[in-house]
């Protein structure tokens, strides 16, 4: 599961651009702050690599993992 | 031809400079004087002039001088931390007698601060911020015209005189947009070069009271300035007490006996108040109002505005003791102009701080209560 | 006689440049006292944007804005900010696309505002084509509502403010504020 | 249940978020990328202080749930260098930008680089002054346009790298945030030196520096990032005109030597026969 | 057990340092403070303490304020040139509630001036420097046990208060041998820790003139510290006028309302005084002599010797303004101290300054023909 | 007929010889080989301009018959900047010590080389503080003594001409009072390169260097020099171990590029169609 | 009484270290009050170099000498240089080795000077075989003339300064110029 | 001709230590500051090469050299 906290979210779109799978899309979701939030369309191509988790300039995204 | 436009302070006094034939600028970005190190940069190329930005700010203290002695008008633009960095090579500007500028916009503070905010909390700092004894010269505008006209003021005391000369603005004067009207006969005071008799130029020697020419870096005087103790020829001597106290009397009485020329003061319905308000800076902006309001009501109220803090005009606050009963003073600060008030009256008058910091000029009201506070 | 006015939104909307443009019309073009002022710091950044306008045919003393006598709000974020002292019966213009009108109906009865709304990022974008002189729209609305400054005053303020080649696209853009109230 | 969460959050103050970074900034990833390098180590994050200047990148500390000191512009490497001698046991790290390191603090970097004292530093180079609205810096490449270079900057850059590693360093690193994981990486085994260890990351102020350079978005400023950068060793190979405006990333200097808290430790071991004092404010003396 | 040697000032000044328990130093060598930096060197590590010569005075003061968030007493000593460098990390010490300390050994000045001889002319530097509204707390020394005393009493108020502490010494003070007595029973303020309640402990906060605990660096307080306005969490808060106005206003009342406990005077022979000569550091040692022979022939001479001119007696010089007609100031400077006077005597005594530069102390007879000019 | 004094005094203002410098102190054989090197050049000594900042080896510029500039302990280059920007026409030489240059006035040091702003400057390296009485430098060798270093140093010293250099610097040339020749030669070419010219003479302290560190006289401290110097070819073949405590002689840059004062005057030429203004000061507007 | 001494000489010869050893002398073990000060800035390097001691009964105000009841010259410079404001019927104690008497004559006679003369370079080479303890052999005669302090304290005082393993050379020159007058 | 200024010479040496032809001795000459001067014993070696003249830290040494 991925979550977008849209109260942090800046909607830079870093995420969109870092995920190697192109998780992300833009929705015309907008927060308070007028920001259009992206959202993990094809999250069903999520590696869970973390790549986008780490990427985000707002500690913005949750990436479930496997619990080993 | 006149001219007018519409900008802020900050560009105000850029324009101040370059009227002033400023041709060197160094300067290291702080708010909120950030935009004049702009617009310098993009006007002094137009003019021929040379910017450079700094790795700090005394670097660009220590440039200005340097550029100075090239024969150039020069200035640097900064705020209360850039200020306090530059304290050792402002020393250093006052011992050799060096014409600078110096624009302190002022910012809410100690250290870091507010720093988008307004304060006046460095009025005392530009008196006493570097080791040792000296008089600086210092004006505070109060809107975006002074800014300019004070800013070229600025530049003809400082090679009248041979001293660093500080513009203490504040974010409320640099920040705000109003008219400016650039006149087309501005008066400059151009730099002295002494004439050029051989061996006999003394380029530290001057009356007790006085100043000497000084030629450029170049102009083949061979000439050698230091920043320590130094006789008439600038050559360091630095352990003969009568050398020192010659030197250092010299550079102070400077200033101090020509106070009444440098010295200026803005005096309304002064003749017939019981109470005076003694503004420098922005907060002059809120005692037209309040003076207004109290007289509308039959109180005799008056203001004397200080466009020269420094050297400070002691004669003026004595004078105005002697005649009113109570002085107030409205300052961005917990009251420092207020400290030079008080000794100036000489307990003939009760004077009173209005001191407010956080970044707010005072509005009308808060003086006008003060007014009615005393009045009783 | 003194009139304040505050003009808001967010960054990016070109608030302040609006507020330079009524300054420097009232100032320059009507021969009036004019003081411009805005926000800066954190809040300046991305949030919330602010200028502040006092017109005057005296002279300016006191440069701040009180209490204004016209809120524009471009914004919902910043008219619920700024909007707390907006004078009683004073004039507030919002961007109707940009507000949650609801939010703002007690404030507005309570204190007998008076209330405009000039679609202004709409027109910018529909009508003239250009999403980024909304700001310019506004300024058209605010001087046919409130006569602030002259018409000419603002035209000529605005060319004197613009890009070069932007000038037709920004009348334009006046012209269609202009309209609008 | 796992907390639905960013996994960096936690090391946040949250009370203060989101933060005052612009939308698109690095300094965030960058912050993330701290917490992961951390995270390699077996260091105590409660024993970590953090210590910078002034800018953007300086703001970093002030969201971190740990000791922070957040100091004058350029002045970090000082405070943090009374701050690790004071007290060696503290896991030091200094958070700092192009302008505050390299620009009014350059002196500080290059002494502390030279007594190889044991922090590590992260310099987030953005090639600009983003506090104070876009000012060039000492590393903007030649021919950028800042507000104070508005016919495009003529001076040489520093190569920051280079220069901590001629100062002395015995850790240096540089990665951009188009690099998180080489990133975390490289602050991990930074942190891991035991002397001075400085992490250069390349970042995107897209306010600024994108706005003046034609690049708008974050993403522009991304892209071009990591398009413009090369491994060292690739570079290695090429020649001055071929890396002209390039981003050379890698690892510059790894060079483990003497540490000053160290010596420090021994002289005062050496010559008072008794451990190094430490917190002596609190000292009851009889 | 007691002991006795016979040291220059500035070696007495490291043995107090030493003594108060300072176990950190960090400095940049400088005449004439060099040989408090030497003798630290030497005697620090005996006591497992920690010598860090700094690239410069600035990274000096930014070393002692990183130090003493580690928990450590921590000093530097430099003398006017390298005290004007200080000015921006001292702001910070005051906004940021810091305990350090700061030796000044004052020399001639402005600038390089005169790096062998003495002045005091850093006595305002000290209270104006840095920029914005602060109240710092300074000792001024005048003999070898002084400077020993005076600067264990720095340590203490520093603690006491979380301020920056300044002595003031001089040349002649740092350079002089005298025999120093170290007592075995000497008062150590030890910085107080907060209780460790979870999430509860506010680091900034406290009542209006207060000061509260603080910890050390690692203690698991995770405090913020920061040179910006903030709140009492210390987390930055730059645009409300509140927050600045309560941290600043309280920052300069916890020295203020406690000016009593702070101030430290000594009078001699003041009761029946008409002219009392008030002294400051060094030239106290010429007041005795001048006294005596005036004294002999009758004229009514009282001493008053001020230990801290920071925060400034003014309650002390008031009441003496109102018994004595006359006030002499012998100072080392064109006038400074003189000022505070001036503004506390309030008209109510005519106070003169015996001004001297050059870099020699007074000698008895120029404050004795003072008196006797007076005396008429 | 031949003036029978030595050649080199004539460059110095005579009233103020002999200079304060103790016996056997270096920098009077800087001075000449400075005048021998300018000698080698076709700069008019009439049109240098010295600046200094505080130390015995600043107060060289005082000795000199040409405009001299003796600034604030480590600023010089500051100074020094603003002079030759001011008027670019002038041959400005900076005069300055390892303490003045490299501990407070590293930051300058490094910024100006970064800039390639054309001044030529001359660092007297005695490995101390002179004229505040001994203390050590960022240069002192490991284990040597100062005033304050009364246990021995244990900080490693900087590599100046190779700090330089990675800062930018065009021109860089490490010589010692007892290459007098190679030394005034570097110093010629230092001041006929367009950019900045950084000449690191190590130097004798006899009285504070030697009394701390067992050379009593000037001769003991120049034997102890002349036998350590090793040539830079020759460095280069030698391992670390080898290189220990030895003081490399040569060449360490050679890179002529742009320069600062040129790109200003380009960029006032090219913006206001008019040369650069110089002695702005003394021009009557109208 | 407050007696005034002044020591002075060329660099090297130890002359601060001489009035340290006086003004420890009185005010460690002779129980009296002692202020030592010295001459510092460029002229002390190298060149000339110049200590002075007040001692005193009571407490000491004024650090400084003014006029020297005592003056000691260890090289023909200094004498000339510091000569000046010796008192009337002051004591003058010269290294005759290093002093071109017939410069001084008129001076001595004229204020009726006690001149002494110890060669204590001489002493110091020729009789205790170290020329760096003329200082101390310089002590020996000064406290033999004088009085100003008790030999016994002027021994431990000698014996507190100087390096270990040298106290009995040390002594041995006081000794030695102690028999010299 | 070399000529020796006694009134700069401060006795360092140096000129003893650099001359390639060991042209100068100490003499036993002193001046005002108590300076054993140097005096070029053997000045028919000498070969005018000036390294004395440059190394004085004194500017005290004049050489003779031949007028072209
Ligand atoms: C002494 C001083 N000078 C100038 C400033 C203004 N100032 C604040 S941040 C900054 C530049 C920061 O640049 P950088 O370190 O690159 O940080 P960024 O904002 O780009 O992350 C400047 C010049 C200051 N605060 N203090
Ligand atoms: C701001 C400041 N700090 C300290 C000093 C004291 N000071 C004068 S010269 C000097 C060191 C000079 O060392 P160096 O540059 O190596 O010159 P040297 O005397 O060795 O030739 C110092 C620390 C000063 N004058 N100003
Ligand atoms: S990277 Fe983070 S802040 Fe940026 S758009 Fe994605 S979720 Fe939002
Ligand atoms: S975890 Fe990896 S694959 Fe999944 S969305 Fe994030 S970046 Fe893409
Ligand atoms: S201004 Fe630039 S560096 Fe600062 S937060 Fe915004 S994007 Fe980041
Ligand atoms: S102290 Fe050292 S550097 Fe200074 S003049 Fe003497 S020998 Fe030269
Ligand atoms: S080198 Fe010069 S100063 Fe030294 S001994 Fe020879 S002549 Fe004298
Ligand atoms: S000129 Fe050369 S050979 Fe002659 S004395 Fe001097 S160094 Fe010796
Ligand atoms: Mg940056
Ligand atoms: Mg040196």
């Amino acid at each position: 599961m991925i979550i977008i906290d849209s109260k942090l979210c800046k909607g830079c779109d870093i995420c969109i651009a870092t995920c190697p799978k192109n998780v992300y899309s833009k929705s015309d979701k907008v927060n308070t702050k007028n920001v259009y939030l992206p959202f993990p369309e094809h999250e069903e191509g999520c590696t869970k690599c973390g790549l986008c988790e780490l990427s985000c300039p707002d500690q913005a995204i949750y990436v479930e993992k496997e619990v080993e | 031809m006149v001219e007018e436009r519409f900008v802020q302070g900050n560009e105000a006094c850029a324009l101040g400079a370059i009227a002033a034939n400023c041709r060197f600028f160094a300067g290291y970005p702080i708010t909120p004087s950030t935009e004049i190190a702009e617009q310098m940069s993009i006007l002094l190329p137009k003019y021929g002039g040379s910017f450079v930005q700094m790795e700090d700010e005394i670097a660009s203290a220590g440039a200005i001088i340097g550029a100075s002695w090239s024969g150039m008008k020069a200035m640097t633009a900064t705020s209360g931390p850039g200020i306090s960095l530059m304290q050792e090579n402002i020393g250093y500007g006052f011992i050799t007698e060096t014409p600078i500028v110096i624009i302190n916009v002022q910012r809410g503070s100690p250290s870091t601060g507010q720093p988008t905010m307004s304060a006046q909390a460095d009025m005392m700092q530009v008196r006493w911020g570097s080791h040792g004894d000296y008089e600086p010269i210092a004006l505070a505008p109060s809107s975006v015209q002074e800014f300019f006209d004070f800013t070229i003021k600025a530049f003809n005391l400082a090679e009248e005189y041979r001293v660093p000369v500080t513009v203490l603005a504040d974010e409320v004067v640099g920040h705000m947009r109003e008219k400016l009207i650039i006149p087309d006969d501005i008066e400059i005071v151009t730099r002295k070069r002494p004439e050029k008799v051989d061996g006999q130029y003394l380029p530290f020697d001057a009356p007790c009271d006085g100043t000497t020419p000084m030629p450029a870096f170049g102009d083949g005087f061979n000439i050698h300035v230091t920043g320590l103790t130094h006789d008439e020829r600038g050559y360091p001597d630095t352990n003969d007490p009568d050398t020192h106290t010659k030197l250092v009397e010299r550079l102070c009485n400077k200033v101090l006996m020509h106070r009444k020329d440098i010295c200026s003061v803005k005096k309304e319905n002064c003749d017939d108040a019981d109470i005076v308000i003694v503004s420098c800076g922005s907060p002059y902006r809120s005692v037209g109002a309040a003076m207004k309001k109290a007289r509308e009501e039959g109180i005799k109220v008056g203001s004397l505005k200080i466009d020269t803090p420094w050297p400070f005009p002691e004669e003026e606050i004595a004078e105005i003791a002697k005649t009113a009963s109570d002085i107030i003073v409205p300052e961005m600060n917990l009251g420092q102009i207020v400290h030079e008030v008080e000794r100036a009256a000489h307990g003939e008058a009760n004077v009173h701080l209005i001191g407010k910091i956080g970044g707010i000029l005072h509005k009308p009201d808060e003086i006008y209560d003060k007014i009615k506070e005393i009045n009783g | 006689m003194r009139t304040e006015v505050r003009i808001a939104g967010f960054g990016g909307q070109g608030v302040i440049m609006a507020g330079v443009i009524i300054g420097k019309a009232a100032s320059l073009f009507d021969n009036k006292n004019a003081v411009q002022t805005q926000s800066y710091g954190p809040e300046a950044r991305g949030g919330a944007s602010r200028t502040e306008v006092v017109i005057d045919d005296d002279e300016i003393d006191y440069p701040k804005v009180t209490s204004p006598d016209i809120l524009v709000a471009m914004s919902h974020e910043a008219l619920i900010k700024y909007m707390g002292d907006l004078k009683d019966e004073g004039v507030l213009i919002i961007d109707p696309d940009m507000i949650v009108e609801e939010e703002i109906v007690d404030f507005v009865n309570e204190h007998k505002i008076k209330l405009y709304r000039a679609p202004a990022t709409k027109t910018a974008t529909e009508d003239v084509g250009l999403r980024i002189v909304a700001n310019i729209v506004m300024i058209g609305a605010i001087v046919k509502v409130t006569e602030v400054v002259s018409v000419d005053a603002a035209k000529q303020a605005i060319l004197d403010s613009v890009p070069k080649g932007t000038e037709d696209k920004n009348i334009q853009a006046f012209e269609a504020g202009y309209a609008l109230l | 249940m796992v907390e639905k969460e960013s996994p960096y959050k936690k090391y946040l103050r949250e009370e203060r978020l989101p933060h005052i970074f612009c939308p698109g900034c690095g300094n965030g990833t960058v912050m993330s990328t701290f917490f992961k390098g951390l995270e390699g180590t077996d260091i105590d994050f409660e024993n970590v202080a953090m210590v910078s200047g002034i800018g953007c990148s300086s703001r970093i500390p002030g969201y971190a749930k740990c000791d922070s000191l957040h100091t004058t512009h350029g002045r970090a490497l000082s405070f943090a260098t009374g701050l690790k001698v004071g007290n060696p046991d503290l896991d030091v790290v200094v958070f700092t930008g192009d302008g505050d390191a390299a620009s009014i603090g350059g002196n500080h970097l290059i002494h502390a680089a030279r007594r190889n004292i044991n922090l590590t530093v992260i310099c987030i180079n953005n090639n600009i002054y983003g506090m104070t609205g876009g000012q060039i810096s000492p590393t903007s490449p030649k021919g950028s346009f800042g507000t104070t270079a508005p016919y495009g900057s003529r001076d040489m850059p520093f190569n920051l790298a280079e220069l901590v590693s001629a100062a002395g360093a015995s850790y240096v690193a540089r990665w951009t945030t188009t690099h998180p994981l080489q990133l975390s990486k490289a602050i991990q085994k930074g942190l891991e030196n035991d002397g001075f260890s400085f992490i250069e990351v390349v970042s995107q102020c897209p306010t600024y520096f994108g706005r003046k350079n034609k690049m708008k978005t974050p993403l522009q400023m991304f892209e071009w990032i990591k398009e413009n950068s090369i491994n060292k060793r690739r570079a290695e190979k090429m020649d001055e005109a071929e890396l002209e405006g390039k981003i050379i990333v890698g690892e510059f200097a790894n060079n483990p030597h003497a540490e000053l808290t160290d010596n420090i430790k021994k002289l005062a071991e050496e010559n008072s026969d008794k451990p190094l004092a430490i917190k002596s404010a609190f000292e009851e003396l009889d």
